[in-house]
């Protein structure tokens, strides 16, 4: 019942018009060799959830050049002049969300919500399709839950139970991509035996992760 | 001290004693650089830290600990690392106490533009609204005028509004001004700024408080 | 072994390796001693914990170490402890497998009452009505009848519901029912049960499956 | 700047009337000297927030007999006999929450949402006077966020500044009523330099903790 795989068989997993989930504020704390895996494979029209879409050539940045992804859901795309590019030749669609409103919508899809009121974006054109309500006097906008059918997501060591921990500002989305996804797939630095990680100090309880594989391996 | 060091060094001394402070990208982040020996701060970054250090040596560079703008970063004894979505429950639940941003433009009434551009693509948001909606405080930090020589410090927005929130202080290379309920009320002048120089420069109206600080000496 | 031990031992044999399992208060508690060896469950506590152990002897009982229950308990090695929100939100996203709860009453389409009971005060739920909502299996186990021999398995409850959710398979000291669409299925009678005392002890109507098992031997 | 202070000085911020969080899953995880200090105290008309009441004569269930408590928000009351009579007797106002709305509510009044939809108690007697609505085709009841005057929780550790780890299933509630009071107050086993609890491990930063007070002081 080992979750231990090779990033092969991982992304062998995903087919093509997949909804998939991938961790990393920019490049840190991404699962890089499970995207350039992804990257060699031929699934195509991709929708990525995702803070960022990588950098021209390098992590999600090498599956938007390769005209893999379809739509993204994300914060903060501008820092990829290829996905700017992508989007203005309709190549790609985008769906932008307020990060601390993306984040909350995946946590909300992990944690069984329907949707939840936030007081961001009122007023502004992130709003101007969705629904306002007015609670206790306050205006508010409705956000729905985010779930998918993979989460990609990196951590620092897994217990061969499939128990994480992360590394500093690389935990980042990645333990509520582990909550809201089908299938949880983990890229770990370090695979160790179980015992070795605290109780008090795992973040991602295994429940949560279905296969893990190791940076860097094939 | 060149003018964006003046204006971090001016928004440093609005900062209190265990204030939890979080710096935009651009001039904010100057001000890490500026905050008074006596006066103890923490510095949030939304991207999951509280308590960012100073920018280590070359050598000492950690690829697993940037901050918010994706520059890498250090942290100080008792810092904390957490998710995002805990970072902006933190952000959105109020329990940051200043927010410092740069802006676009800010209107008459203090609401800011600093996300999008008219005409471009909007594909970056990041964690500007919930900053501007959660932060107890906000002190904007800006050039008074853009490149091209245009206020920004205008009578309507023409770039899109970040939130409907009204910000508490804006410091310009310029001026300072407070945010009050019926506008903005022109406080401080820089040094060897006149006031008709900010009059000229400013295209929203504002008010002038009665004793505003003529040319504030600001000291690193 | 007595017939909570034997409605235990029997709901301990649906339990599939690799399991996520949260046992409710009473005969489910018991579960944990009757599953096979050759298969590895991992315990949900709903107040904070995955991978219960078993009950500590009294000198090594730890007061910050307690299930659902408030009952001492230990933790395996693997376990890990987290927030109640955590812990909910795990069992409302369906990330806990079974379930295994007690009830009061059950109806004909399987929805089940477990929580309160007409005409006293209601001053508790718990987390009832969560384990219910989200786990992806609910198993119930139960006397057949109350202590004053009355059906729990209902046309109608008569006790205020817990979800609209339907259970998937209910054990009883007498039988073992599927819950499909069309209702309930008898699929097994206990040792030395026959079918006419099923029937004369449950007051809703169940369909009995083509072959069901006759007096399954159940052992620890 | 230091944040601790004795118990006694603590309950004197409490006035009569106040909104109080209080920690602890029965009494485990809860601030059993700070509940003492409010029970020498003359504070009354209390609403509490806490999962239970504790037991007869022991933890909150002291400041129940006393007749400080006017009104309880929690899940499960049933345990404290005296609870019961209370609210028989029509002295106690009871709200009865699913335990866990209630600790997302808080965990929302924490984050600053307007409210969330929870698909647990559609169709039961606990979603009577609640909105309900459909989502993408399932039934969810609307749930208000909770916030509170004050905040009573328990820790195991506290360093000097306020970071906070817990013990065990003693966590429980703790960590997201330290996030949803206007005032927060740590009862904690040890207090220790800062420094000595790793970054990693923090489960409540100091940002959320107004004061420590250690457990078993006056």
């Amino acid at each position: 019942m080992s979750k231990l795989i090779t990033c092969e068989e991982a992304v062998k997993k995903v087919k093509s018009g997949s909804r998939i989930m991938v961790g990393g504020f920019g490049l840190v704390g991404s699962p890089l060799s499970l995207i350039a895996a992804l990257a060699q494979s031929e699934v195509k029209d991709l929708e990525i959830i995702s803070n960022n879409l990588g950098e021209p050539g390098r992590g999600l940045g090498v599956l938007v050049r390769q005209k893999q992804v379809k739509k993204a859901i994300g914060s903060y795309f501008t820092s990829n002049p290829e996905v700017v590019k992508a989007y203005q030749d309709k190549e790609l669609e985008v769906e932008l969300l307020p990060q601390g409103t993306m984040s909350e919508a995946i946590r909300a899809g992990g944690a069984g919500l329907g949707g939840f009121y936030t007081p961001v974006s009122v007023g502004t054109k992130i709003a101007e399709n969705k629904e306002e309500r007015t609670l206790n006097g306050k205006k508010y906008v409705f956000q729905e839950p985010l779930k998918a059918n993979f989460s990609l997501i990196k951590a620092k060591k897994a217990d061969q139970l499939g128990n994480l921990i992360y590394n500093k500002s690389a935990r980042n989305f990645n333990p509520m991509m582990a909550t809201a996804a089908d299938v949880v797939i983990a890229e770990v630095d370090e695979i160790v035996e179980v015992g070795q990680i605290s109780p008090e100090e795992i973040v991602t309880p295994h429940l949560y992760v279905d296969y893990i594989v190791v940076k860097g391996g094939k | 001290m060149n003018v964006k060091q003046y204006i971090a060094a001016r928004a440093a001394k609005e900062l209190k004693d265990g204030d939890i402070v979080n710096l935009g990208i651009g001039i904010p982040t100057l001000v890490a650089d500026y905050i008074p020996s006596d006066v103890k701060v923490f510095l949030h970054s939304e991207n999951g830290i509280l308590g960012v250090g100073p920018t280590p040596d070359p050598e000492h560079i950690d690829q697993n600990l940037v901050n918010a703008g994706k520059l890498p970063v250090t942290v100080l004894e008792g810092s904390s690392y957490f998710d995002s979505a805990s970072s902006f429950a933190m952000i959105r639940g109020g329990h940051v106490s200043v927010s410092i941003l740069g802006v676009l433009q800010i209107d008459a009434i203090g609401r800011i533009a600093n996300w999008a551009v008219p005409g471009k693509s909007v594909l970056g948001v990041g964690g500007a609204m919930d900053l501007l909606e959660g932060s107890k405080k906000i002190i904007v930090t800006t050039m008074h005028t853009s490149n091209q020589g245009e206020s920004k410090i205008v009578n309507e927005l023409t770039y899109p509004i970040t939130s409907e929130r009204i910000v508490d202080l804006i410091i310009t290379d310029l001026a300072v001004f407070a945010v009050k309920e019926d506008g903005l009320h022109l406080i401080e002048l820089s040094p060897g700024v006149s006031l008709e120089e900010v009059q000229l420069k400013t295209d929203a109206p504002f008010l002038i408080a009665k004793s505003f600080n003529k040319g504030k000496e600001v000291t690193a």
